[in-house]
């Protein structure tokens, strides 16, 4: 049935949580306040499929914010004992919109290629993912067509069109038929399949293309700008606050710190996210900075999600989610900089 | 191992550091445990001068503040400035942008005399050299033990270098200047976990300033927000107008309308 | 594929021994399993609770240092080196590693060998010189040339002697940049050193460990002298966290230097912005 | 010829700020019998002056670290009253829970820290934990507690966040209020173990009536508000407060003094007041929750005492009194957890009084609101300081009885008097 669609009606969702939650620790997308982000749910919590792009991307689930390397534990000889965290229990993880889908594989592919540690791949490989399609852009900011995340339906196990009464769900994984076959859904019906076909050719024509070359050729227009002034004309209004990092779904780079009780018997080693644009990121030993300035730490961030990560891992380091432009106080726009590089 | 001798003193302050040290309940015993305590006014009554480690909160307002404060200086082997009074001169300092005497005939109806005389309320390190400050109105708990627990390990405590942005997006509060609320937490240094953005108030920066503080582009994040810019310098009066606090920002924003 | 841990071994201290008054000179027992490092590799050594940060393997077992053992160096210069600098002998350091990049010796053979060091540039080098003693016959002419600011802040004066009393085997030459009295060696910054120094340049391999300001000037200088961009070394430091490609600190336009550095050559970072 | 005597304490120990006790008796004549003031003071007034109204409370708060709630929430309710601001009911009971984190704060700091080692013989709460283990294992838990109130409603006890005019910034999570009621729960025998410990401790009697006064709110135990009462029976508005607390500038301190109307030749008070714990109970007795009202028993406190030691018992029923308050407070707010929409400004400025009842008694914030929303003028009148002149009237009460003791006891004594009142020095300077 890989490839085939089916109907979900919507009160049915709740059943599809009921399954998820045997194997699974479940998240979704809800409503608080006025943002949305995943928490914990369970059968009867009410999800927020009509969701913009949440502030933290999908990756705080598989290397979180902060994270417990392993903890200590001072013997009675005076040495330290350590023991390692239990691993993680699976997560299932639903309404993913496309970009967040790249971001997840973007994640494994640094992962994969850059070392040997197992990790986070490990939680990818054992994640439940349900890919949810968007009908409409989720910030300004976006530009998730431009850089073909809008249609990614990878690494899902189950792919989700939101028709509002009835939600279709294509399979895409063995994983993604076992759980959905446990629903017994019926297919999709000839007129619904109609639907969606309309309703993804309009989707592509209602979201605008910024962007006038593929992704491809990002690496080489980079290369080109690498003296422009815009580096520095941006970097101007830079507050080095570091938030596109954190809210960044392809960032990977963290920080490593202990903490331990007053006598230093116990505690653990921890690895929080930083980022190239956090103060304090590119200084070593002796004060030396090797970016110290705005202009080159701002040029190293787009050139590592342009350049460096698509030369590296084979893919481009950016989805088009649009966070870092709209959670940036100034308006940086990496949307822009791609635009005038490559103009 | 032997305990290290530690002094607290307080000058122009709320004495809500202290506070904070008497209130690391789970760990209060332990901590008298690995330091002696010889001087603490606001919890006991012996007062010995052969400290190692004085801890100072508050600003220096008063001319015998200066004497005190040199004369700590000599006895200690590390000066620990604790809080935004000690460390910045804090929300002390706002008053020093009028006469002294203006502001006291304001308060106290023109009397001014013997009982207390007053300087512009400054920084402890203004006066004398600091070893260590641990930032924060009030000081953070965590923070203060963490620093403790180096000083005891014989090293230097840890204090980040960033904005508290970094630590208010890793908690995942959505952005208050985003929702065009003044919070300067672009240009304030973090290790308080962004408290204030996550009970719902815009960040003062009471900690002072990161090491990268773009202080013209917090003034275009305001305007973008939709909010003067003299709003961003405005915040930035509460805790971080001392003197020479305020040469790092002063000129980058316009002035907040004189009141 | 295997799962990497960030849990550090302990190894003990065989010798702790002060080179001057804020470095270190360390001989400690390898890990419990197997450890074999290369010339240019660097271990994390940690203190749980205050953290963690990479130091250059400066002598491999057997190689300068005892079998079964390997030494560092340690210079106090912070929160953690305030610390790891007090670890006595019988002390233990926590280990992780070796990491880094594994430079094949292969092309080096029958070539000449230019060593240059600029203090705290000895650490890392001094492996370099004990694996070509090592290998003596393999090499032909070698050279060792160390700078550093003062005599005081001359670091393995031990090594130098010994290298220095094996005419036959290598040539030394130090300078430091200010001298004081009884110092009758020479003055001048390290790249100084390469003045009358006369190689077949075409095969000739120079491996310089320093401060970024020497880089430059010996770089200039080895060029205009004739060595290949490809027979230049040199050890890029940066902050790194991990020591295993993860953390990000140590890019260099997109590459880890943990994994493929910090030795690389100069072919090879050439057009990098930031490098030196 | 009587006696002579000169006591003089420099910074007096165990007491929040700095101030000296002077006393001199020459031939059985007490010639000076002074609390000085020396702290210095920071002249909140002006800080607050030209601040957007939405700030004040965030500032006041940093007169006092011990009583900051109460300044935030005398703050909060001046700019309110100014601003035609009527917080809805939910808002008015997170806010007492807040109140009540402090009271117990507060109260447990004064009594094991501060008060207990006077009673057992020590000099500070160092060597009672090694002589009295349950008793400051006990207060710490209590002190945790208290601190994990105000963490929940305000982010932090010292200096509290969440306090806007006609809102809050934070509203405490089911799950965090579930965690609060278990551990109020949890804190039952150590609370009884404090009224335990304290029933059997004998302090010395000075009988000195004065005026007691506190603000009473309908219903309720005084905490948020209300009239000014006092046991002269006088009833005022919260507008007139400046005619029942009428502040002076007396030379040998930096705090002013404060009078009660009392002066007038009515010959009940001479004119001191006295607020606090001791104050609340001698007007609202009545008002006790009945687990505070059985600690009064057990601690056999007359509420009519005109004695200032009996404000440490006093101390100790509010804290059974707090934590009652925060039981009911988080069973309400468990029962209906759903935050209250913001209050909204009737008017863009105007004067707005804030009185409530904090630890030590009697709080006033008193602003004027100009129309483009900044604090025009500010005054603030701290109950520290309008005990002053009880205190020194006390001592010179005290004095005499005291005389045919040893220069220490006498310095003692006078040490523990003053402790007893809780005085918050750099609050009442400010
Ligand atoms: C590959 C490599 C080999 C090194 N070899 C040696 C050696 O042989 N001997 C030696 O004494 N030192 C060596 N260093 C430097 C050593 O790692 C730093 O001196 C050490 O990290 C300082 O730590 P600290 O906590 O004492 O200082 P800190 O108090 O942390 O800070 C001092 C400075 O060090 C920077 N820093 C912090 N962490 C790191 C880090 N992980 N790497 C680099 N800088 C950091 C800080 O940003 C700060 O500027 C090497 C560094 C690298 C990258
Ligand atoms: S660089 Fe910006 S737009 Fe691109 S993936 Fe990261 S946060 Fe999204
Ligand atoms: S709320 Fe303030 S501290 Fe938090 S991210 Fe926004 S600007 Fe930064
Ligand atoms: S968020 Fe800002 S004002 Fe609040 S504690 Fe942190 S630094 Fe201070």
């Amino acid at each position: 049935m890989d490839g085939e669609i089916f109907r979900l009606p919507r009160e049915r969702l709740g059943a599809l949580v009921e399954r998820l939650a045997r194997d699974y620790r479940v998240l979704g997308p809800v409503r608080r306040g006025d943002s949305v982000g995943w928490v914990d749910i369970r059968p009867d919590t009410v999800l927020a499929l009509d969701y913009r792009t949440t502030m933290l991307p999908p990756r705080q689930f598989f290397a979180p914010q902060r994270e417990v390397l392993f903890r200590f534990r001072r013997g009675a000889d005076g040495s330290f004992g350590f023991e390692e965290p239990p691993s993680q229990e699976p997560l299932a993880l639903l309404g993913v919109h496309g970009c967040d889908l790249t971001g997840l594989r973007v994640l494994r592919s640094f992962h994969e290629s850059s070392c040997r540690d197992r990790v986070v791949p490990n939680r990818l490989d054992r994640a439940f993912i349900l890919g949810l399609a968007c009908w409409t852009p989720c910030l300004d900011e976006s530009f998730c067509k431009d850089m073909g995340s809008l249609e990614n339906e990878s690494p899902a196990a189950l792919y989700a069109w939101d028709l509002g009464d009835v939600l279709l769900l294509k399979v895409l994984t063995q994983r993604g038929r076992e759980i959905l076959e446990a629903l017994a859904p019926a297919a999709a019906t000839a007129e619904e399949l109609a639907q969606l076909r309309r309703r993804t050719r309009v989707r592509h024509e209602t979201f605008p293309s910024h962007l006038r070359f593929a992704p491809e050729k990002l690496a080489a227009a980079l290369e080109a700008a690498q003296d422009d002034i815009l580096w520095e004309a941006n970097a101007e209004r830079c507050l080095s606050c570091g938030r596109c990092n954190l809210v960044c779904p392809t960032c990977t780079c963290f920080d490593v710190c202990d903490q331990a009780t007053l006598d230093g018997s116990t505690g653990a080693r921890l690895r929080t996210w930083t980022g190239c644009q956090v103060p304090g990121f590119s200084k070593i030993a002796g004060g030396h900075d090797f970016r110290p300035t705005r202009t080159q730490q701002l040029r190293y961030r787009i050139f590592r999600k342009g350049k460096y990560m698509p030369e590296r891992y084979g893919m481009v380091g950016c989805t088009g989610c649009g966070r870092c432009i709209h959670h940036c106080p100034t308006d940086i726009s990496i949307r822009d900089i791609f635009r005038q590089v490559g103009a | 191992m032997t305990r290290p001798r530690v002094a607290f003193f307080s000058f122009g302050s709320c004495e809500g550091c202290q506070l904070q040290v008497l209130s690391v309940e789970d760990s209060l015993l332990e901590l008298f445990g690995a330091i002696e305590v010889v001087n603490f006014r606001e919890a006991m009554d012996d007062r010995r001068d052969d400290y190692e480690i004085a801890c100072v909160e508050g600003s220096v307002i008063r001319p015998e503040d200066v004497t005190e404060i040199r004369q700590i200086r000599t006895r200690a082997r590390i000066l620990v400035a604790l809080g935004a009074c000690a460390c910045l001169g804090g929300v002390n300092a706002i008053r020093n942008r009028r006469a002294l005497a203006d502001v006291a005939g304001e308060v106290y109806g023109g009397r001014q005399d013997g009982v207390f005389e007053a300087l512009a309320a400054s920084p402890i390190s203004s006066v004398v050299q600091v070893d260590y400050e641990i930032r924060g109105c009030p000081i953070d708990r965590a923070e203060f033990l963490d620093a403790v627990r180096s000083l005891l390990a014989g090293t230097v405590p840890y204090t980040p270098a960033y904005a508290v942005c970094v630590q208010c997006t890793l908690r995942g509060t959505p952005c208050l200047l985003e929702r065009g609320v003044p919070c300067i937490g672009a240009v304030a240094r973090a290790g308080c976990e962004a408290i204030c953005p996550a009970y719902g108030a815009p960040c003062e920066a009471c900690r002072g300033f990161h090491d990268a503080p773009n202080f013209t582009a917090l003034g275009e994040a305001f305007a973008r927000a939709g909010m003067p810019r003299e709003q961003a310098a405005a915040k930035l009066q509460l805790f971080n107008d001392y003197r020479e606090v305020r040469a790092a920002w002063e000129r980058a924003l316009p002035s907040p309308s004189d009141t | 594929m295997p799962q990497v841990s960030m849990i550090p071994h302990p190894c003990r201290v065989a010798a702790a021994t002060a080179q001057s008054s804020r470095d270190v000179h360390y001989v400690v027992e390898v890990p419990a399993r197997s450890f074999a490092p290369e010339p240019g590799q660097f271990v994390m050594i940690s203190l749980p609770g205050i953290g963690e940060a990479p130091f250059s393997l400066t002598a491999l077992p057997g190689e300068g240092a005892p079998p079964g053992h390997f030494e560092l160096l340690i210079r106090r210069v912070g929160r953690l080196t305030n610390l790891l600098t007090r670890v006595r002998s019988g002390g233990v350091l926590y280990v992780r590693g070796p990491y880094g990049r594994r430079v094949d010796w292969e092309p080096f053979e029958g070539a000449n060998l230019i060593m240059l060091a600029g203090g705290l540039g000895l650490a890392p080098l001094r492996a370099f010189v004990w694996r070509a003693l090592a290998r003596r016959r393999e090499f032909r002419r070698i050279d060792v040339l160390v700078g550093a600011r003062s005599p005081d802040e001359l670091l393995f004066k031990g090594d130098l002697d010994t290298w220095s009393a094996r005419t036959d085997d290598v040539h030394v030459r130090l300078t430091v940049d200010a001298a004081r009295e009884g110092w009758t060696g020479r003055i001048g910054v390290t790249s100084s050193l390469l003045e009358g120094i006369k190689v077949d340049a075409h095969d000739t391999y120079a491996f310089l460990c320093g401060p970024p300001v020497m880089y430059r000037d010996c770089l200039r200088r080895l060029l205009a002298m004739g060595l290949y961009e490809n027979h230049l070394w040199l050890t890029l430091e940066r902050r790194m966290k991990c020591g295993i490609g993860l953390c990000g600190n140590c890019q260099l336009s997109g590459h880890y230097l943990c994994q493929e550095g910090p030795l690389l050559s100069y072919r090879e970072v050439r057009h990098l912005r930031e490098a030196v | 010829m009587g006696a002579s005597a000169a006591v003089s304490v420099r910074h007096l120990t165990r007491v929040e700020g700095h101030g000296n006790i002077v006393v001199d008796v020459r031939d059985g004549v007490l010639t000076r019998c002074d609390l000085e003031i020396v702290e210095a003071p920071r002249f909140f007034e002006v800080l607050l002056k030209g601040r957007p109204a939405e700030e004040a409370a965030r500032i006041a708060c940093r007169i006092c670290g011990i009583c900051s709630v109460g300044h935030a929430t005398a703050s909060i309710h001046a700019v309110e009253a100014a601003l035609g601001i009527m917080p809805g009911p939910k808002l008015r009971l997170l806010r007492r829970l807040n109140m009540a984190g402090e009271w117990l704060q507060s109260h447990v700091l004064h009594l094991g820290f501060l008060v207990a080692p006077d009673a057992f013989g020590a000099g500070s709460v160092v060597p009672l934990a090694a002589s009295h283990p349950d008793l400051v294992k006990g207060a710490l838990r209590l002190k945790r507690l208290a601190n994990n109130i105000c963490m929940a409603v305000s982010g932090r006890h010292v200096m509290p966040i969440s306090y806007h005019p006609g809102w809050m910034g934070h509203w405490p999570e089911p799950a965090e209020l579930e965690a609060l009621r278990f551990s109020l729960a949890e804190a039952a025998p150590d609370l009884d173990a404090l009224v335990d410990v304290f029933s059997q401790i004998t302090w010395p009697s000075l009988a000195r009536p004065a005026e007691h006064v506190a603000v009473l709110e309908a219903g309720a135990y005084p905490m948020m508000g209300g009239a000014l009462h006092s046991t002269a029976g006088r009833m005022t508005p919260p507008a007139a407060y400046a005619s029942v607390l009428q502040e002076y500038v007396v030379d040998h301190s930096a705090a002013k003094h404060v009078r009660g109307p009392g002066g007038d030749g009515s010959g009940k008070g001479g004119g001191t007041i006295r607020v606090g714990a001791l104050a609340r109970i001698s007007l609202a007795s009545d008002r006790l929750h009945p687990r505070a009202a059985v600690a009064l028993q057990r601690l056999r406190l007359a509420p009519d005492s005109a004695n200032p030691f009996d404000n440490i018992a006093a101390q100790v029923v509010e804290s059974v009194q707090a934590h009652a308050e925060a039981v009911s407070a988080v069973e309400a707010l468990l029962a209906d957890p759903v935050s209250e929409g913001p209050a909204e400004a009737t008017r863009a400025g105007g004067e707005g009084i804030g009185i409530v009842e904090v630890p030590r008694g009697t709080l006033v914030h008193h602003y004027e609101i100009a129309a483009d929303g900044r604090i025009a003028r500010a005054n603030c009148l701290i109950p520290t300081a309008q005990n002053l002149a009880s205190i020194e009237a006390d001592m010179r009460a005290f004095v005499p009885g005291l005389l045919d003791r040893p220069k220490d006891e006498i310095t003692h004594a006078l040490e523990m008097l003053v402790r007893a009142y809780d005085p918050c020095i750099s609050c009442a300077v400010h």
